[in-house]
């Protein structure tokens, strides 16, 4: 570093309002800060992302000839390209900064503010030990592939790529279901408006269905991802229907042509409340208005045997294909929104609420389903034994708010009961209706009015968990019903009140493959299971992994308003790194010095992206930087050292370790 | 009949940190996350019997009301069936709290005179570190003597019956590593204060009043 | 030093994806733990090398946590895995150092793990604090004592010949 | 005639190896002979320490030396010799690097002596005798250097300015060495003097070297007929070729053993075993514990593998729970 | 298979004959219960509830005892037994003041406890070690036409076994099924029959037993299988207060070892049966 000039180091810490400064000693930091070595200006100031913050820093860089900056305030997470753009304004290259993490890793996790404060001290050691070492870099600029591809296809993925697509970008949208629609295609009619679900979902899936910029692959899976932000390489699978999609029209006739004259298969889309054919199409407004034909039922595919007499009604167009097979497509994107949804509770997992035991007791989805005029009974509320119910009860937080089964609040049970609630009294008034809740939670506009609205119906509302429904009777009135045991715990004692319909209000849970679809896009999870944001309220759709978005109830239990606001948002985050037309990466990338590297091929095998190949002239390594992630990985396996990695060479770290560890 | 009588608590009524002392008891610290559910009182087979339900006691215990909760009738009936335990959404150890609040009302003497389940809690713990082992029907007769010889009276058919088929044993089993046993004790021996209640006869309750 | 109780020093170095944004969710979430850690960013923990765990003991490290996403979870595929091979020979290098095992901690912490920092690091401090200091530097100035000792005697024995000239 | 340079050969803890490197020189020992004047040389030569005394300070321009420092004595003559030179060479692996004695470093002093004198299997010594610091015999006193509690490569006792790497170095590095102290061609002080790359780099075998490492074992060279022409690691050899020096010319590869890492690392790595640990394992192929395991079970000796004459320079230098100075 | 066995105070007091019924029949599935050698009283609820540190004490001598046999586990069919056995290994994991206590009190006397035996019941052993279908080869004598009301009560299910389901337990229904039984959908089989309150509390006691009885009756079970010494008394010893207090319910309670033992063709005596209060009706031609 001879030729150089001498090292002058800003430093700032922020007191981050008293988040910081309430627990750490910011003015004490400051001047421990200025008698470190190279350390030309050292402040504390309030808030050090606000722009006079960062103007301080501007200003200094010039008035003070600074050429490193460490700011100590929250994480290098949140703020660290805020005062690297700052340094760069202040003309320094933007990567001779550094950043110091007082907040979440001190001030907040901390209780003895002299302790805090002497950590503190070693945190920033570190970081001024560190920032000598640092050299001038220059930002990698990626070019982004205009397509982007939308995973799922309910609410929030058919929003996300409307919006996309009427911006004029071209999306895929993937499917797996045979069907777009998820969850609320199933719903009658929606709170706290009650207007109907079908009305207002139906269009919107035709417009995908119609529209020029959108390639929808229903019945379809992404089964591989390579590559990385504005450059993804995707296979999709397409899972054989037996009916080529784009013979078919959608007339139906296959379906009463079948060999099995009724329907005597579970129907998925009605909660196995209904019936359906081997061939079928899941529900009247299915997009795309296409038939498939189930194997596991459909006699032709299992035995072979089958008078085949769908074909002979498809007629000319030809469309059943029995020997359909898998294919697939490989597409590339720049952008991918994940919106993959929830699955609902099993409520077979809290034996004590009898569902599977008893007849009569069904889980909302179902009831939603009934109460639908197109739903498997017409409309018609009806147990199991046929009988129309006069006391209905609901169970709420069934696999919620319950360690054993899921922990969380699933947001939207508490409304969707009462729906349903009023739906059943708006049906059939003399019907008694009880909602049994912990706590109602009807956030939202017209949330609450809309719990003002069922009181006043005469839902009874009683607060306590429900311990158990049983058949077992105490009383003449309680034989042969279905007897719910609670506290009121308003009244403040025990109750027993028999039903003859127990609907269990069943919560939100991550997909059963959520795992594996967080691993294929390279994403988090929470410890619930729902796909990890980068930030909860700064970066609620974007994931750690550049390009990947997330949206809907794959995030965390939402209502369709949420998950419509969300979706446009990470419609909104994709357009705009395709609008920019390239990313900057963090040049984090690792580098092999040629002279000083053996060709021993240590780091060959290493590297996950093989951006590391052996050039055969030199007989030495060679790092390809647009390939690398920059994970490091190489860098430390090198037995010579003779790979280096920017912003984490082993110099700086070595100092920070040093730093950290220095004593007083 | 039950007699309500309605009475605002006043602030002196409470004894802070109780509930926090409560809490720091071995798998008791959760009850900090009650949320007032109802289910434990909901799955409890004896709650009917109870002059608080159980999730009540919770409350109290945690708003500090040391004598309604020590005075309570339902930490005595417990039945030590771990339902509320299981089934709690919080996973709540009930039963747990609910043994540490039966522990501090004994040392505290909250509970009346001759009454019957620390009785037979203390004659059961004598026995089983004199003797190593339980002789029910001696056991049983010993905490009839102490509390109610009436009631005993009163089993002695039951006894008949035990004793015609072979089930009531009339000599103490005793396990031969007894001094093995009462060293173990005495290795983690603290001086317990003596819990049964000597107040004069007739008192109905001896405890400390805050 | 002297009277105060003693304090470990940790170093941790977590990976940026999973065990350093965990370490930040702890924060958001307001857990308290130990201040004795101090933690060192990398962007994964394949990029640990062992020397850096070796320095942190030789400039005074009382213990050194890794923190890397678990296991299929790595942000760049396989990075933890790299670790996990070089911590089993590494606990055994140490072993017959003499370095007690409970002074060097590879944990898996995913993002959403943040009671897991929490607890991981208070854990590692109660063990620290029970097992006592491992001392480096201190143990390099004793060690080195007999050195300064004879360099003393060399040239006072050259200063009094210097005198005699 | 003008002053011949003076130079200066001596040895502390060490095999006698290092010396026989010098006399490997062979007729260019004439030449070296010619060019300077050897002041002092006590394994080949008849001085004593009152000459190296009696030198002017800085009088000597260079001075080889070889061996850990692991003595009293051998720190004092370190000194001494310090003070006399202009140059100090460190002369072979042991005082460059600690070198095999600072193996020592993960015994303690009273642990060493009881083993050599009381309970080595092939001893002789019924009554336990131990060699003393002083001895009284007939008024007068006998002493004995003090063993050091902690070997030491050279440079942790002086000050030195070459490095001459190898164990031993290669008569052609030796004369490199002289012939650029003569001609005044040396480099900065502080250089090791061999290719600052890893021994790969000219090693025969490297040709044959798979792209893809995936170890499933570590096997010894007597666990295994090798291949002559293989690369060792491929074929579970742990061979430190990639974490040494090269200069030596791959001689160890090239006589059918895999390398041990006698040159030292390269200038970029403090830690020559760590950085070796780093690389073997990054490129064992299992994700399991109990497999990776089972693949670094064929590494029985961690400390003698992978600092096999580096130890003294190990970032920890010596097992770190052995009594210190205390009097052992 | 061999296990080591621990029969806890009751099973050699009142609950004589689950002894009698539980070692012929486990000898004739091939499995032998090796008693722990001066065993003494596990600590039981009633301890629990006044001093946890010291019922631990009582439980860890015993489980001292059992690591020494270096048997795979050990098997104890008192239901309180099983859960204070399994409850002080958890907490001897889990709670440090408690564990520090247990081991200076075993270390007083030179034993030590790693709560590293698993403690189980013999239902457990009977279904997922021996199998139903051992057990079904050895039934003779099926107890065809008999309807029976499984009881499980509280403490095998709750809240530290992990066997069964906490809330609709199944296991016993299975066996029962398998020795040729009907079994009757018994809604109560996890409620607490109020044991530990007849001898202390009497009404709310016998209450929980009347409601037991009650259903199972209502139900058309013939009699109440039970796992347990203390429910089998309490659900056999109190009929006369229960009539006296509310209606007759007169049902039998058999140890679900002595209905194996029937339907594995052993005598009545053999099993004990002699010893209930409520003998078993003359359903079968063993019990004639």
């Amino acid at each position: 570093m001879k030729d150089e000039p001498e090292i002058r180091i800003g430093f700032y810490v922020c007191h981050c309002g008293t988040n910081i400064a309430a627990m750490i000693d910011c003015q004490a930091v400051a001047r421990y800060a200025a008698q470190l070595p190279f350390v030309a200006v050292s402040r504390d100031y309030k808030y050090m992302c606000s722009d006079p913050g960062q103007e301080l820093i501007q200003r200094d860089i010039k008035e003070h000839a600074l050429n490193r900056i460490v700011v100590a305030s929250c994480s290098p997470l949140l703020h660290e390209h805020t005062f690297r753009n700052a340094t760069e304004k202040g003309g320094l290259n933007p990567y001779f900064f550094h950043m110091v993490n007082l907040r979440e890793h001190n001030s907040w996790v901390h209780s003895d503010g002299s302790k805090a404060t002497a950590k503190a001290f070693a945190q920033i050691r570190a970081a001024i030990a560190r920032v000598p070492h640092h050299k001038a870099l220059e930002v990698l600029q990626v070019p982004i592939h205009p397509d982007v591809l939308v995973v799922g296809g309910g609410i929030a993925g058919i929003h996300a790529a409307l919006t996309l697509a009427n911006a004029g970008k071209k999306v895929y949208l993937v499917e797996r279901e045979p069907t777009i629609g998820g969850h609320m295609a199933k719903f009658d009619k929606t709170f706290p408006t009650l207007d109907c679900a079908a009305c207002i979902l139906t269009p919107k899936m035709s417009q995908v269905k119609s529209h020029p910029k959108i390639t929808l692959w229903s019945f379809s899976e992404v089964v591989k991802l390579d590559g990385y932000v504005g450059n993804y390489q995707i296979t999709v699978k397409h899972k054989p229907r037996y009916v080529n999609e784009d013979l078919c029209v959608g007339c139906l006739e296959c379906i009463p042509a079948c060999v099995f004259k009724t329907p005597k298969f579970p129907d998925e889309f009605n909660q196995n409340l209904g019936k359906r054919k081997p061939v079928y199409i899941p529900f009247p407004q299915a997009t795309p208005q296409v038939v498939l034909i189930d194997p596991e039922v459909c006699l032709n595919l299992k035995t072979g045997k089958c008078k085949q007499t769908c074909v002979e009604a498809c007629g000319d167009r030809q469309a059943i294909d029995f020997d359909q097979r898998e294919t697939f497509d490989d597409i590339k994107v720049g952008n991918v929104i994940v919106a993959t949804g929830f699955k609902t509770f099993d409520a077979h997992r809290i034996p004590q609420y009898g569902y599977g035991a008893f007849p009569n007791v069904f889980t909302s989805l179902e009831v939603e389903r009934m109460i639908n005029t197109s739903g498997p009974t017409s409309g018609a509320i009806v147990g199991r034994d046929g009988k129309h119910p006069d006391t209905v009860g609901f169970i709420l937080c069934v696999g919620s708010r319950d360690e054993k089964t899921n922990k969380w609040c699933s947001r939207t049970c508490c409304m969707h009961s009462m729906k349903l609630a009023q739906l059943i009294k708006e049906h059939c008034p003399r019907t008694e209706v009880y909602i049994f809740y912990m706590d109602i939670r009807a956030p939202g506009k017209g949330a609450e009015e809309f719990y003002d609205k069922s009181l006043r119906m005469g839902i009874r509302f009683i607060r306590g968990r429900v311990a158990e429904v049983t058949d077992w009777a105490v009383t003449p009135e309680e034989e042969g019903r279905l007897v719910v045991r609670c506290e009121d715990t308003m009244a403040g004692f025990v109750r027993r009140i028999p039903f003859d319909m127990i609907v269990l209000a069943i919560g939100k849970e991550p997909q059963a493959d959520a795992q594996d679809v967080r691993r294929l896009f390279n994403m988090s999870c929470g410890t619930e299971g729902f796909f990890l944001e980068r930030h909860p309220k700064l970066a609620p759709v974007s994931t750690f992994t550049d390009g990947i978005f997330i949206a809907g109830a794959c995030q965390g239990p939402k209502d369709i308003p949420d998950t419509v606001a969300q979706a446009g948002a990470a419609a909104a985050e994709a357009m705009v790194l395709i609008d920019q037309g390239h990313i900057e990466i963090e040049p984090n990338t690792a580098h092999i010095s040629e002279v000083d590297c053996s060709g021993c091929k240590s780091c060959l095998p290493l590297c996950p992206y093989t951006a590391i190949a052996f050039i055969e002239t030199t007989k030495k390594a060679s790092i390809n930087a647009a390939l690398c992630k920059g994970c490091g990985t190489c860098v430390a396996a090198c037995p010579s050292g003779s790979i280096t990695q920017n912003l984490f060479e082993d110099d700086e770290i070595f100092s920070e370790i040093a730093g950290v560890l220095a004593y007083e | 009949m039950i007699e309500y009588t309605r009475v605002i608590k006043h602030e002196t009524d409470r004894v802070p940190g109780f509930g926090a002392e409560v809490m720091r008891a071995p798998g008791c610290e959760k009850l900090a996350s009650c949320i007032q559910c109802g289910t434990c009182s909901g799955v409890c087979p004896v709650s009917i019997y109870m002059d608080f339900t159980p999730r009540q006691i919770m409350a109290l215990t945690r708003a500090d009301f040391k004598d309604d909760v020590l005075r309570s009738r339902t930490i005595w009936l417990c039945v030590s069936c771990y339902a509320c335990t299981t089934e709690c959404p919080r996973k709540i150890r009930i039963t747990d709290i609910i043994y540490e609040l039966k522990q501090r009302a004994i040392q505290s003497g909250y509970y009346p005179e001759h009454f019957a389940v620390p009785v037979l809690a203390r004659e059961f713990t004598d026995m089983a570190r004199a003797n190593g082992r339980i002789t029910e029907s001696l056991l049983v007769m010993r905490m009839y003597l102490k509390t109610n010889w009436l009631a005993a009276l009163g089993m002695w058919r039951l006894g008949l019956k035990l004793m015609s088929t072979g089930r009531f044993s009339y000599t103490p089993e005793k396990i031969e590593g007894r001094a093995e046993l009462e060293k173990m004790f005495a290795a983690i021996d603290t001086p317990i204060p003596d819990y049964s209640p000597s107040g004069a006869p007739g008192e109905e309750t001896k405890g400390t009043q805050p | 030093m002297n009277n105060e109780p003693f304090e470990p020093r940790i170093v941790a170095f977590f990976c940026n994806w999973c065990t350093y944004t965990a370490a930040d969710l702890a924060g958001v979430s307001r857990l308290k733990y130990a201040p004795n850690t101090r933690v060192i960013r990398v962007m994964c923990s394949g990029r640990i090398d062992p020397q850096f765990i070796l320095t942190a003991l030789a400039k005074g490290a009382d213990g050194v946590l890794i923190g890397g996403c678990h296991p299929n979870d790595c942000h760049y595929a396989e990075g933890n895995y790299k670790m996990l091979r070089r911590f089993q020979l590494l606990k055994r290098l140490l072993q017959d150092f003499g370095v007690e095992e409970s002074r060097v901690r590879l944990e898996w912490i995913s993002a959403a793990e943040g009671d897991k920092v929490k607890s991981v690091i208070n854990e590692m401090t109660e063990q620290l604090r029970a097992l006592g200091p491992l001392g480096m530097p201190a143990k390099f100035a004793a060690w080195d004592q007999e050195v300064e000792e004879l360099q003393h005697q060399v040239d006072e024995a050259s200063e009094t010949e210097a005198a005699h000239a | 005639m003008p002053d011949k340079p003076k130079v200066g050969f001596y040895w502390c803890a060490s095999c006698g190896g290092c010396e026989e490197a010098i006399v490997d020189l062979a007729e260019d020992i004439l030449g070296v002979l010619d060019a300077v004047d050897i002041v002092f040389w006590p394994c080949a030569m008849d001085f004593k320490k009152s000459d190296v005394v009696a030198l002017p300070d800085g009088s000597i321009a260079a001075t080889f030396l070889n061996g850990a420092i692991r003595s009293s004595e051998q720190e004092e003559m370190a000194r001494l010799i310090r003070r006399k030179s202009r140059r100090l060479f460190a002369f072979g692996s042991c005082a460059h690097l600690g070198g095999i004695p600072s193996l020592a470093n993960l015994f303690s002093r009273e642990q060493l002596l009881r083993y050599i004198y009381e309970d080595a299997p092939t001893l002789v010594n019924e009554r336990k005798n131990r060699p003393q610091l002083e001895y009284e015999d007939e008024g007068h006193t006998l002493s004995l250097p003090e063993l050091r509690h902690v070997v030491r490569s050279l440079d942790q006792v002086v000050a030195v300015d070459y490095y001459l790497p190898g164990c031993p170095p290669t008569p052609k590095l030796a004369k490199a060495a002289l012939t650029a102290l003569l001609e005044g061609q040396l480099p900065p002080p502080g250089a090791v003097l061999a290719p600052d790359v890893a021994l790969c780099n000219e090693c025969p075998r490297k040709e044959t070297k798979p792209t893809t490492l995936a170890f499933t074992e570590f096997v010894r060279p007597q666990q295994k007929l090798l291949d002559p022409k293989l690369c060792f690691l491929a074929q579970g050899l742990v061979c430190f070729g990639p974490a040494t020096r090269s200069g030596c010319e791959a001689v160890c590869p090239q006589g059918g053993m895999p390398c041990s890492g006698c040159f030292g690392p390269t200038s970029r790595v403090k830690d020559q075993g760590a950085k070796m640990l780093s690389s073997l394992c990054s490129n064992i192929s299992s994700k399991e514990v109990s497999e990776i395991n089972r693949a670094l079970a064929g590494i029985p000796d961690s400390v003698g593998t992978l600092y096999r004459y580096g130890l003294a320079k190990c970032l920890l230098r010596r097992k770190v729970n052995l009594p210190g100075t205390g009097k052992d | 298979m061999k296990y080591a066995y621990f029969p806890g105070c009751s099973l050699k007091g009142t609950g004589r004959s689950y002894e009698e019924s539980l070692l012929p029949v486990m000898r004739i599935l091939g499995i032998e219960l090796e008693e722990l050698r001066d065993w003494n009283c596990c600590g039981a609820t009633a301890y629990m509830s006044v001093d946890e540190t010291k019922a631990c004490v009582l439980a860890s001598r015993n489980l001292a005892i059992a690591e020494k046999t270096g048997h795979r586990a050990l098997v104890t069919p008192c239901s309180a037994c099983y859960l204070v056995l399994n409850k002080t290994q958890h907490y001897l994991k889990e709670v440090p003041a408690i564990s520090n206590g247990v081991g200076k009190a075993l270390g007083a006397v030179g034993l030590s406890c790693h709560g590293a035996m698993p403690v189980r019941h013999p239902l457990d052993i009977l279904l997922n070690e021996v199998g139903l279908d051992a057990i079904k080869q050895k039934v003779t004598h099926p107890l065809t036409g008999v309807k029976i009301a499984p009881y499980y009560g509280c403490q095998i299910v709750r809240p530290y076994a992990t066997f069964d389901n906490a809330y609709q337990p199944t296991t016993l229904d299975r066996l029962c099924e398998a020795l040729g039984a009907t079994v009757a959908h018994y809604p109560l089989k996890t409620r607490c029959c109020g044991g530990s309150l007849t001898g202390t509390m009497p009404e709310p006691g016998l209450h929980c037993a009347y409601q037991l009885l009650k259903e199972a009756v209502k139900r058309g079970a013939d009699l109440l299988a039970t796992v347990c010494p203390l429910c089998q008394f309490n659900l056999d010893g109190y009929h006369d207060q229960i009539a006296a207090k509310w209606e007759p319910v007169r049902l039998p309670t058999l140890y679900f070892t002595q209905l194996m033992g029937l339907a594995f063709g052993l005598a009545p005596t053999q099993l004990g049966l002699q010893r209930h209060l409520v003998p078993m009706k003359p359903l079968l031609p063993v019990t004639a």
